[in-house]
């Protein structure tokens, strides 16, 4: 199988899709730029990350369409073509975006369908890259999922490899609601193998990273190569975990992480974002109704701190949890019973 | 004016209809029966109307959080707004809306919308499918004068104008937003003149008159059918209610509403015009305005006795898989 | 002592703060009302609910701002203000408005301080209604504060009755972070004794509203009010619980509910949100790591479905959760062990 | 020109001390060293001084991602703010901001700000606050081509005008946002008419031409300081750089930067107009300019070998008190 970059899936995935279905379109700040340049030169970015590269060549400016600075009637946008009929793929940037654009999101994509009485299909996709890691500091570092997953009516996907995203978005484009798609920028570069053609992961549908007996760990983004590096170090002290990576946090499959817990009987979570109403506490949450017969231990939860993402290098690499900490909360659940 | 009987006829009906259907509400608001925020439109008619009259099911419209007279304007169905108003479960929406979203996709309508400044985006995207389309369709919305203070209203006539789709962007000063005036929230007081200074056309109307908002967006379709982009129409007027009923309009000064009502209302004015004009006579309007009334009547008492949604229902219509 | 509203204690709050500092400034759209109206009159409105009532007769219209329609720059507005020494009440009017002002809640006030290195200062309050019950329908009737609680930077305050709503506005008015403060709508008339003059709740200092022994319950809001009805049933069986109302979501205060469970064993979460990234998830997360090993069954969340709001009085009243629920959530975790 | 000697030095210095800084960060960003997002505002630096000059450490300004200019124009410290982008201990945010977050309350100025748009509504409640105060004191926000699209920053023009506060509003179109040009994404083209559309006068300025910003400063500040409520500088410029360090900057022709290099560079022209009119002689210039160049290496220098921060300062500074 071809290996190649979670960019390059991402990239494949849209190909794929606009040329198999008319409806889909691309639109967002420089998905091809320069547009008004004096170069003549389209494609001049192919969005800022590269993600929608080559699409403007292929599928033209009726297609792909470059957008002024303008994220709420980007979206709104999305929205109102979605309504129309076509499949928009709208482009946030940063997730950290959202502050400008987030009525579009949570009050009017996430609710048409509910509020106009089940009549509304809205088949959109918002891709948004999100996370630390690059030091780009507290506006352009936020992992925002948690926001979503809060809003009935969304879907999100946060894919951890190059393998799901280009499946799971796949999938996101053909799904009928407002699925928002979350792309950690430190993983765009991570290579895996990824087959040629179409293919299509399920929402709601986990994927058991590794298998193990003494503990699960649930793990999200970029969270899980990290989770992997700590448990290739507590393998070698005969540790093993079940490492779940839920793929989709909305919908959330509850039962692989419930029945996991019921194995171990002890929980790890693992979330970049900040602890308060995060996913790992929604998590913990869920495991501490349903599954609190099966735990043998205080469920431990692995989050940066309740801080802005900050820019030196030094804060970064000390605010985003890292194996280091899993390995300590892990070490952590087994002593503790 | 190139306006046959019939359409006229058509016309003036919908524009009673609203009327009559904003009245209805107005004294079914006293009994404590409807539930929520209702914004009324009565006074405003010729706008939606004299806009819609252009327009097809496969046109798209926005509209805002005073959206009963877009909708009748638009073709949905009156039983089914009344309905929906009353949150019965078999409203357009299944109760689930209310008055501030009513929706009805089949007939273009994108829905009313709670939030200011909600509408005209997604008309934006809407316009972008009719341009791929290519078959002549235009997306519409509408917007107050508060609205237009609005950053996603102002996003929208630039992304619009950046992108040549076939929008109409219908702003409707009615003086007010909320307990407001526009002499003091609209920044240049002239709007016309804001939004031209997007690079889009305004086509100026006189809000209380079907025939100059008739004309102006005649005006306006002409460059975003034929590929010109955006264009706006710019309508004064004013509404008779409170902003949200119950609103004593302490604001207005005593009379105002009343002098509007007297002179320029908007059904006295087009029935003067076209029976002088002897286009159509008295008792052909005044069958319609029995009809519609008795239309109005049925339609509440339908929604009076309706039934109410179910408690299960709460949780269905979220997404169309989970 | 005087018995008054919650709307009439916010609004003696006000008046007793902007007459103590001339800093403070209260703006928002219609928060006097009656500008550029032909009839005149100012305080058209007094804000849409009253609660800013009378304040432009006394502090003028320099102090009490009507602005546009703007959101996004009536808290940048605010943030500003702040930044250059005032105390501004900016009012959101309706807590799902978020959607269009959130970049200057969670980018910029709540992150000031860190991103300009400890030299900023934004001594800003955010109040917006909030809340289901009134039929407002899906875009005017959502809790929000969970996305506040989750952004480090802000603090959070949901108050359920008059006394607290006074006390801690006076508070928030007088902190030097930015704070966002929710009042529930169904709320505003809910009345209770308030006295006169100044006082100050502190934040992150829960009520203990009642004393029991089976179970511990946490409520938020309007949530409390019902947790009571509940409660006065089951006294009425014998079965007491601590109800603890935590007043402030940010800071929380996680030694008072952590030292009730280890007292009663048993917990149940109640917020009017859905369920997904919540308050109460939040809550039974960080007991679920800190006080597990008190824990005797597995603890119960009552929340609002994963759905939006509902805007006919049947499903609305579905939609909210209410003393039943909570009644069944108590009885579900005393059978539970 | 009301500018005497010392005025004159002042501005030049401050101009070249831009040019400096952001000259050397394009070097060292080879390096490596430097982390994050740095954008570069060489070739603009007529407008950020030819503002800032008129201003005090009272006045307020908002900047935005392309912030250097505007920092080292209202007087931020040099050395801390290299220190800053090179994310150490005693930046002028202690490591935490970065470049694209400098601010010095002290200096009345209240940011550059990462989120386009961000600054204008700041600037209102700057300007509340100096109306309130009543000491003449003005706010100022800076904002790009691409940054006049974005909702908040039009819904800041309507509500400065609506509140009539000493606010003014710098537009600096330097033909492009990001990869895109503004003659693609300005609807209307001509800004200054956008603006005017909200009823706020605008003085244009050539931004190459530190004494037109200048003369187009001064002329809206007097109608903001004397109660006329905002006014806008609407300026056009380039920037030298890529949008970001590391932007290949194909969507630009062949040598288009070069020309304006050659032709239209703010220093040299400053350097000509005020050494051919006699006022200052080229020594005193080239002096400045041998100083700047010692500052700013020995500000790099100092960034370099300078403590970066501890890992127990990623939790300090989020509250005042928590
Ligand atoms: C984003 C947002 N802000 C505020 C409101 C509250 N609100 C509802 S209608 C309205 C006034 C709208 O005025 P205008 O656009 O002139 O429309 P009109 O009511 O006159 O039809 C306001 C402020 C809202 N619903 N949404
Ligand atoms: C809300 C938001 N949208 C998009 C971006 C990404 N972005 C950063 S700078 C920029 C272009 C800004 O163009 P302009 O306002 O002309 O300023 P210039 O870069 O030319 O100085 C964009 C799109 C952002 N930082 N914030
Ligand atoms: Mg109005
Ligand atoms: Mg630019």
């Amino acid at each position: 199988m071809p290996v190649i970059t979670l960019r390059e899936a991402l990239n494949e995935a849209l190909h794929l899709e606009m040329a198999r279905d008319p409806r889909v379109i691309v639109l967002g700040e420089d998905v091809s730029g320069g547009a008004g340049g004096t170069s003549g030169q389209r494609d001049a970015a192919g969005g800022i990350f590269g993600v929608t590269k080559g699409l403007i060549h292929k599928f033209g400016d009726g297609r792909v369409i470059d957008t002024p600075i303008s994220e709420s009637c980007i979206i709104g946008a999305a929205n109102g073509a979605a309504l129309a009929g076509l499949r928009p793929v709208a482009e946030l940037m940063f997730a950290d975006f959202v502050g400008v654009a987030m009525d579009q999101i949570f009050n009017q994509a996430a609710k048409f369908r509910y509020m106009f009485g089940g009549k509304a299909r809205t088949p959109l996709v918002i891709r948004m890259s999100f996370g630390a890691g690059m030091n780009c500091a507290a506006q352009h570092s936020q992992t925002i999922y948690p926001f979503m997953t809060a809003v009935p009516g969304l879907k999100v996907v946060v894919p951890s490899n190059p393998y799901d995203a280009k499946g799971l978005l796949l999938t996101a484009i053909r799904d009928d609601d407002p699925v928002v798609f979350f792309e950690h920028k430190a993983l765009y570069s991570r290579k895996g193998e990824v087959p040629d053609g179409d293919y299509m992961i399920p929402f709601g549908e986990a994927a058991l990273v590794r298998e193990g007996e003494h503990a699960t760990i649930v793990a999200l983004g970029r969270m899980v190569p990290f989770a992997e590096k700590a448990l290739d170090k507590l393998n070698a002290e005969g540790i093993t975990c079940d490492l779940i990576d839920p793929r989709t946090t909305s919908p959330l499959d509850e039962e692989t992480i419930l029945e996991s817990v019921s194995n171990t009987g002890r929980l790890i979570v693992v979330d970049e974002s900040p602890p308060r109403c995060s996913v790992a506490s929604d998590i913990a949450a869920i495991v501490a109704q349903k599954g609190f017969r099966d735990l043998k231990a205080p469920i431990e939860i692995v989050t940066a701190p309740h801080t802005p993402v900050p820019f030196a290098r030094e804060l970064e690499r000390a605010y985003v949890p890292g194996p280091a900490q899993i390995e300590a909360a892990v070490r952590k659940v087994l002593a503790d019973g | 004016m190139q306006l046959n009987r019939d359409a006229l006829l058509q016309a003036y009906r919908r524009m009673r209809t609203i009327r009559e259907f904003e009245e209805r509400l107005h004294i079914e608001n006293r009994t404590g029966e409807i539930a929520g925020f209702t914004h009324l439109y009565a006074g405003q008619e010729a706008v939606a109307v004299g806009v819609c009259e252009h327009l097809t099911d496969k046109d798209w419209i926005a509209s805002t959080h005073r959206g009963h007279g877009h909708c009748i304007a638009k073709g949905c169905d009156v039983g089914g707004m009344m309905k929906e108003i009353y949150g019965r479960a078999d409203g357009l929406c299944k109760g689930k809306g209310g008055s501030m979203h009513i929706a009805d996709l089949d007939k273009g309508m994108l829905g009313a919308n709670a939030i200011v400044g909600g509408g005209p985006p997604i008309a934006v995207g809407a316009a972008i499918a009719a341009k791929l389309a290519g078959e002549g369709h235009v997306a519409v919305s509408f917007t107050g004068d508060g609205g237009s203070n609005q950053g996603t209203v102002l996003e929208a006539l630039n992304m619009a104008a950046v992108l040549k789709v076939p929008k109409i962007f219908v702003f409707e000063n009615n003086g007010y937003s909320e307990h407001t005036g526009a002499a003091y929230a609209l920044a240049g007081q002239d709007l016309g003149r804001r939004v031209e200074g997007f690079g889009i056309p305004v086509f100026r109307a006189d809000g209380f008159d079907f025939f100059s908002v008739y004309e102006a967006m005649r005006q306006a379709l002409e460059i975003a059918r034929n590929g010109g982009g955006p264009a706006a129409v710019y309508a004064t007027c004013t509404r008779y209610f409170g902003h949200f009923e119950g609103d004593p309009q302490n604001y207005r000064a005593k009379g105002e509403v009343e002098k509007f009502r007297e002179e320029s209302d908007c059904l006295t004015g087009f029935r003067a015009r076209v029976t002088e004009a002897g286009l159509i006579d008295a008792a052909a309007l005044d069958a319609i305005d029995a009809d519609v009334l008795a239309e109005i009547d049925t339609a509440t008492v339908a929604a009076k006795s309706a039934a109410p949604p179910t408690a299960a229902d709460v949780l269905t219509d979220v997404y169309i898989s989970y």
